[in-house]
């Protein structure tokens, strides 16, 4: 056991465990903070797999962003003032089911599966790679996903003001 | 002057009378006095054509000018090499008389116009015609090739149907015209085929090439049968065009025509353009094709002579007397007597023009009337007329002094020594029966219309001399009748510059073996002047020729005094009644009335076949072909209508049948559709994890 | 590149059309005025073309002298299934068989665009049809490629449906279902036919490969057969005379040739006046061209056994047409029928395989184009004023429109064949064509009696209408008026200028009618040394 | 046992599980949306576990990136409708919502 291990099943238990309660929790603003800490886990997994810069946007896009949506979206959907935020489910246990045998297949179909894996060195300091192919390589998707988020604010703007 | 010089002389000469149809054609409407224009033009070209008449016939004289344009070229064709077509004017010695003939009748006909015609609504108009039927005839005349000849031949003819039909409100004018224009084209169809068959063996149409290819022995289509028919074909043109038996028949209707117009084209050029036709190719006619030509011709003399005993129309004698006397040239050249054909041709068209022009002066004195039996005594009111018209069927008739006499003696000795050398001896007999009954029918009509009594006293009283403008042409053409135009002896026509000098003796181009016994040449051959180098006249010919000449001299002018004093007797001093003689003779009288139904004939035959055949091929095309189309398309319904009704009931229910049982099952299936996004993916993963298990890809 | 004068020729009447389809419906100038001037611009093009042609270069099977060429490659398909590598040129250019043609057809239009100025309904569909038709004839005569042929060969095909089915008369229906099913007709064996060349002949490539081709210069060429084509004359079983009899009769419905000819009477009789002109003046001549273009050069050997056919059917159409002409009533049926009769010379100077003979069927085409383009104009006119074509009702329009009445003279007279007009250079070089091959001589002959029989129908036509006494009731009929004499004047100085002088348009048809006739016995010696 | 690529892989699993639990259960559109947020940082995980052990440079990373900026442009379109759909219901459970059916 290696403190890289240790050190993976500990942010893997986090996002697991926490997703879990995101999925079930009743009470939405729990949800909400729930999902904050799925969103740390998933950051500690990138990071250990050498993605320093996915992880960093992970927690500036999502925690900073997306979440803050979220709850901005919680707050107006449910009137504030109503005591009970709670949301009910519908259907949980067929869910439960069907999840339940999809994710053992899935499952079995990776533990079963010979990846090809190729031993390369952790790499360092990504960012200049990346942003080297952002800018070069791929710079036409760059631009159409600026486009796309511009498109994207617009859009969500003028349908909000309706 | 020099040959170039000549032969512009002559393009002028052509495209002068163009000159005047376009711009009095298109000015007519707007400029009432453009006729003059048309008159000057043709004043002038009379002048030229003398001018080139006279430089023929004494610098010139011998030579043949000829002058061509390449009008079209084909290019180098395979098999056949180059092919080149050329247009071009010839002027040798009867192209140019012949002009000068055209040019003047033409111009005395224009002139007597300005009078006669004085009020019509297309005045202008009928002398753009006059100038446009110049012109095609002067291109029949100056050419030197059959193609132009035969693009003139029919522009003439169409000239004729223009003119005829010219008081096109009337519908004989215009039924004439039209037939006039059919009969022609019938006649022409030959012609094209003629010239076909020329030009499909030498590939030229010029007549001195294709007569040089003759001489060296290359006939068409390689065989002597085809020069004979080829004559033949060829000188079915002439048939139409002069009116020969069998298609005679459009001229006498022509003289719907206005009267100067019946002159000029009906009596003394178009018409003759067939003889010249006929006179043209005489070079390479077979002995075999002129005996066809002959007989025609003594057909085409004797037949209309007979009909023009009873007729009563003033212009229908004369048109009926213009059929018998190119008939009679037809016949001369049929036999031989070349020169003496195209004589009489000329002198034919002054006086038979005189007698026409004579008639129309007659008819517009007495307000156009044209029955004879309403005439009468009109001697007193009209002496100068009367005086022209008398001289020229003097003429006609073939009495001394005049240069009919010269003529038609000419004719009638050729015909008799062409019976004395080859037995046929009934081309003299018709050739002395007609003289005999044109003598007849001629003095007749001028007993009937100038002598005795007026029929018709009313229009008798408001006759009158003509103006100058009319009775000048009558003059001058009357002049010309006379003897001492042609030759210094009355008698014998061989001693004037006409025979000697003016007409030549042809040269032939027929293999020898084709020709006539005396028209071969043999060892005695007539020693002729250095310039009339291989004429084929022999010796036994003209020995011939001199034989009968005292006699045929003295039996035509028997005849022709026969026929003038029966004239006399029946209708001058009555002592027989022409009356009672036609009553005994009633079915020969009414069979020479009826023009012997040639017109009932041919309508029969011919207008009434066509016609209903072309009914009967419109039917056709309108019921059974049509039908068939119909027919089919009906056929293609029927069974689309049975293919639709299986196709509803059978095919159709099948498919209604799939279609309601899909409903049924989407009625089922639909009870799975909950519009819950929930629901549909839980339904997506439980089928995944089915497909998973199946195909069990751990 | 040199300027693409063709294309230009070909698809300027689709701007045209474009530009009138922008138009409002209510501007009625505007479209009349565009579709003018698309047709001017073409007759302009078209002198250009012929005053840049050059005289001594043959074309027919020698890609070389075409001229005006443009060719690319249209359609390229590679590894297409079973057949290999799909090639389809856009090869236009013209040699002396289409300019004649390509001229007609640009007068011929400009002059109906000037007659279609009577049409007052729906003026946008018609003229934007009219223009579309336009873009098929001119494409049909100036293809090279038999796929680029056929597919304007179809493109003309709508909108004269729809020009006669809706702008027609009374019966439009009928002769517009007729003339569309017919014509159909003859377009299935035309695509057979075709392909079965296709795939008989090939093309060999830059790179030395073989491919099939459409281009007609290499079905010419025997080299490019393949040895099992179903049309190869390599092939002992071939089909080559069926295909023969099968292509000449999709283009003798065109013509159209009895039996065949139905479809034109009722066309015409229902057709508008313009489009009546453009059917006589431009479409019958595509089956005589398509004739000529194809199935001459491409089966001499067949052309040449069944030359007598050809010039008995060509015999029959005249004498039948004369006939059947005289007793019609209608005027515009007469003048149709004449057009059967007329076209039959081509026929015949086509069955003569000479020079003289094809030369004169395609002066006859070009004649009889400008003739009877101007025949139908005369009886629009005459319609018009008084909306009956009934012979009988007529009678001494001579003495009411003396001016009308001097054009009809002219064109009647071109119709009969009177030399000085163009109608007689055309029908002598026929008959000088069809004399000289000895085949076809009796036939020949027979076929003279056609002369007679026009002369005869025409002429009681001219007497029953212009001639005698007019009828009280058109006693106001006005002579033509300003549009009409445009009309008039062009084809009546192109009748007589070609009657005078017919080497205008001779020698631009001359080297290539030579070189046809000369490729064609050559080939014939060819064929004979295959024995059979 | 040492953490390689399966290990990153299962746990991607489960948490795509989740997600998908999270969409099927939940009334909420809020909550429907979380449950989409977790499929996509699932599918980010997968990317980069790619990447770091499938040779393939850094690309896979690049992609994560582009998935996370199209997660923030989803969440804005989606919260937008959310507050329409709100607008026009008065709630947003989605098992209500259904007014397209039929």
């Amino acid at each position: 056991m290696e403190i890289y291990d240790i050190i993976f099943y500990l942010f893997a238990a986090i996002t697991l465990l926490s997703a879990f309660f995101v999925v079930t929790s009743r009470n939405i603003v729990h949800a909400a903070f729930y999902l904050l800490f799925t969103f740390f886990g998933v950051t500690g997994i990138y990071v250990l797999l050498g993605a320093d810069f996915v992880a960093i946007v992970q927690l500036i896009v999502y925690v900073g962003g997306i979440l803050i949506l979220l709850i901005f979206g919680v707050m107006i959907t449910n009137k504030i003032t109503q005591v009970d935020i709670k949301t009910g489910t519908v259907h949980t246990l067929p869910a439960a089911i069907g999840v339940g045998l999809f994710t053992g297949i899935v499952g079995a179909v990776i533990l079963n599966t010979e990846w090809r894996i190729v031993d390369s060195p952790m790499p360092v300091a990504t960012l200049s790679t990346l942003g080297e192919m952002l800018l070069t390589e791929y710079v036409l998707i760059f631009e159409l996903l600026g486009i796309l988020l511009l498109v994207a604010l617009i859009g969500a703007a003028s349908m909000a003001r309706k | 002057m020099n040959e170039s010089l000549l032969i512009n002389f002559a393009v002028v000469i052509l495209f002068l009378p163009l000159l005047g149809f376009i711009v009095t054609l298109l000015l007519g409407k707007k400029v009432s006095k453009i006729f003059i224009f048309e008159n000057l033009v043709m004043l002038i070209g009379l002048i030229l054509s003398i001018v080139l008449l006279i430089a023929k016939v004494t610098t010139f004289n011998n030579v043949s000018i000829s002058s061509e344009f390449m009008w079209i070229d084909m290019g180098d064709v395979p098999v056949i090499g180059q092919i080149q077509i050329f247009l071009g004017l010839l002027l040798d010695d009867i192209s140019a008389l012949m002009i000068f003939v055209v040019f003047l009748i033409s111009f005395l006909v224009h002139f007597f116009s300005i009078d006669y015609m004085k009020g019509d609504i297309r005045y202008n108009r009928y002398f753009a015609y006059l100038g446009l039927f110049t012109f095609s005839m002067a291109g029949i005349v100056l050419t030197h090739n059959l193609l132009m000849m035969y693009i003139f031949w029919e522009l003439v003819g169409v000239s004729s149907y223009l003119l005829i039909g010219f008081w096109f409100e009337k519908k004989s004018a215009s039924d004439a015209g039209k037939k006039a224009f059919i009969v022609n084209r019938i006649g022409d169809l030959g012609f094209l085929l003629g010239l076909l068959t020329l030009f499909l063996t030498y590939n030229t149409f010029s007549f001195v090439e294709i007569f040089t290819e003759i001489s060296q022995g290359n006939l068409p289509l390689n065989s002597e049968f085809g020069l004979t028919i080829t004559g033949i074909f060829i000188f079915c043109g002439a048939v139409g065009k002069s009116a020969q038996f069998p298609l005679h028949v459009w001229l006498p209707d022509a003289m719907e025509g206005p009267t100067p117009v019946s002159a000029l084209i009906h009596a003394a050029t178009m018409v003759a353009a067939g003889v010249y036709l006929v006179v043209r190719i005489f070079g390479i006619l077979t002995a075999d094709a002129m005996l066809i030509i002959a007989t025609i011709g003594a057909l085409s003399a004797l037949i209309p002579a007979t009909i023009a005993l009873t007729q009563n129309d003033i212009k229908r004698v004369l048109a009926y007397s213009t059929v018998s006397q190119l008939g009679y040239m037809i016949m001369a050249l049929g036999v031989g007597a070349y020169k003496f054909a195209f004589f009489h041709l000329i002198t034919h068209a002054f006086f038979k023009a005189c007698m026409f022009l004579g008639s129309g002066s007659v008819i517009h004195a007495m307000h156009h009337e044209q029955d004879i039996q309403n005439m009468g005594g009109l001697r007193k009111k009209m002496p100068i007329t009367y005086a022209t018209f008398l001289i020229s069927a003097i003429a006609i008739s073939g009495i001394p002094l005049t240069s009919g006499f010269l003529s038609k003696d000419g004719i009638l000795a050729g015909t008799y020594a062409f019976g004395t050398l080859t037995g046929h001896w009934y081309f003299p007999f018709i050739g002395f029966l007609v003289a005999m009954m044109t003598a007849f029918y001629m003095f007749r009509l001028i007993i009937l219309t100038f002598h005795g009594e007026p029929r018709n006293k009313e229009k008798y009283e408001h006759a009158h001399e003509s103006s100058f403008i009319m009775v000048m042409p009558l003059v001058v053409l009357s002049i010309l009748s006379f003897f001492i135009w042609y030759t210094p002896n009355p008698m014998d026509p061989e001693a004037g510059w006409m025979y000697s000098d003016w007409i030549k003796n042809p040269e032939l181009h027929t293999p020898e073996n084709l020709r006539f016994g005396f028209m071969q040449s043999d060892v005695t051959s007539v020693i002729t002047p250095p310039g009339e180098h291989r004429i084929m006249y022999s010796e036994t010919y003209t020995a011939a020729l001199h034989h009968v000449h005292g006699s045929a001299v003295f039996l035509s002018i028997a005849m022709a005094v026969l026929g003038i004093l029966l004239a006399f007797v029946m209708y001058q001093w009555k002592k027989i009644s022409a009356d009672i003689l036609a009553d005994k003779l009633k079915p020969l009288y009414k069979f020479s009335y009826n023009k012997w139904y040639f017109d009932e004939l041919y309508h029969k035959i011919f207008v009434a076949g066509t016609i209903g055949l072309s009914r009967l091929i419109a039917w056709f095309d309108l019921k059974v072909i049509d039908g068939i189309v119909d027919g089919s398309a009906a056929v293609t319904k029927a069974f689309s209508k049975s293919i639709g009704w299986f196709d509803d009931n059978v095919i159709d229910g099948l498919v209604n049948l799939t279609a309601s049982v899909s409903a049924f099952i989407g009625l089922i299936f639909s009870k799975f559709q909950t519009g819950k996004v929930q629901t549909y993916i839980i339904m997506v993963i439980f089928s995944l994890v089915i497909l998973l298990f199946l195909f069990k890809s751990f | 590149m040199n300027f693409p004068i063709l294309t230009f020729l070909t698809f300027i009447p689709v701007v045209g059309m474009i530009v009138i389809l922008f138009l409002k419906k209510e501007n009625i100038k505007g479209i009349k005025y565009t579709a003018l001037i698309a047709t001017g611009i073409q007759v302009i093009l078209a002198v250009f073309l012929m005053g840049n042609y050059n005289y001594s270069l043959g074309g027919i099977n020698d890609a070389s002298s075409f001229q005006f060429v443009e060719l690319f490659r249209w359609i390229e398909i590679h590894d297409f299934p079973w057949i290999g590598t799909i090639k389809i040129d856009y090869f236009m250019g013209v040699d002396g068989l289409s300019t004649p043609l390509v001229l007609l057809t640009a007068i011929i239009t400009f002059i109906a665009t000037l007659s279609s100025w009577t049409i007052d309904k729906q003026l946008k569909g018609y003229f934007a049809l009219f223009l579309l038709l336009d873009t098929g004839m001119m494409g049909v005569f100036v293809s090279l490629d038999f796929f680029l042929f056929f597919v304007f060969w179809e493109i003309m095909l709508l909108p004269m449906y729809f020009l006669i089915g809706i702008w027609g008369g009374p019966r439009r229906e009928y002769a517009a279902i007729k003339f569309f099913l017919y014509t159909l007709f003859g377009s299935i064996f035309i695509l057979l036919v075709m392909i079965g060349l296709y795939f008989s002949t090939t093309e060999v490539l830059a790179d030395g490969s073989k491919v099939f081709t459409f281009n007609i210069l290499e079905m010419m060429n025997t080299a490019n057969y393949t040895s099992d084509g179903i049309l190869s004359p390599l092939n002992p079983n071939n089909w080559r005379f069926l295909a023969y009899i099968g292509l000449f009769a999709g283009f003798a419905i065109k013509i159209p040739m009895f039996p065949f000819h139905t479809w034109l009477p009722d066309a015409h009789v229902e057709a508008p006046t313009p489009i009546s002109v453009i059917l006589a003046g431009v479409l019958l001549k595509m089956g005589i061209y398509g004739i000529l273009r194809f199935n001459y050069p491409i089966f001499p050997e067949i052309t040449q056994q069944l030359a007598w056919y050809i010039g008995l059917f060509g015999m029959i159409n005249i004498i039948y047409g004369a006939l059947a002409a005289m007793a019609q009533r209608d005027f515009k049926k007469l003048i149709a029928y004449s057009s059967i009769s007329h076209m039959g010379y081509c026929l015949l100077g086509m069955a003569a395989l000479n020079t003289m003979g094809i030369s004169g069927a395609i002066l006859q085409m070009f004649n009889h184009g400008t003739i009877t383009a101007m025949l139908f104009l005369i009886v629009g006119v005459l319609y018009d004023r008084t909306h009956t074509r009934n012979l009988d009702d007529f009678g001494g329009m001579a003495t009411q429109m003396p001016i009308y009445t001097g054009f009809v003279t002219v064109a009647f007279f071109a119709a009969i064949g009177l030399p000085g007009l163009s109608g007689f250079i055309s029908e002598i070089f026929v008959f000088l064509g069809a004399f000289s091959y000895d085949t076809i001589r009796i036939i020949a002959i027979i076929s003279t009696l056609g002369i007679l029989l026009g002369a005869g129908y025409m002429l009681w036509t001219l007497q029953r209408v212009y001639l005698g006494t007019l009828k009280e009731k058109w006693a106001g009929l006005k002579d033509l008026d300003r549009r009409e004499y445009l009309m008039f004047i062009p084809l009546t100085l192109i009748i007589i200028f070609l009657g005078i002088y017919p080497s205008a348009m001779l020698d631009v048809m001359n080297t290539s009618v030579n070189t046809m006739v000369k490729f064609m016995q050559d080939s014939q010696m060819f064929f004979s040394s295959f024995g059979g | 046992m040492e953490v390689t690529l399966t290990h990153f892989l299962i746990v991607s699993t489960i948490l795509f599980c989740l997600g998908i639990y999270g969409i099927v259960t939940r009334k909420n559109a809020v909550m429907v949306l979380m449950g989409i947020e977790l499929i996509l940082n699932a599918s980010n995980i997968n990317f980069v576990a790619f990447s770091r052990f499938g040779n393939f440079g850094l690309q896979g990373q690049l992609i994560a990136l582009f998935v996370i900026v199209l997660a923030a442009a989803e969440a804005a379109v989606a919260l937008a409708i959310v507050l329409n759909v709100y607008k026009t219901f008065v709630n947003v459970n989605v098992d209500e919502i259904d007014s397209l059916r039929d």
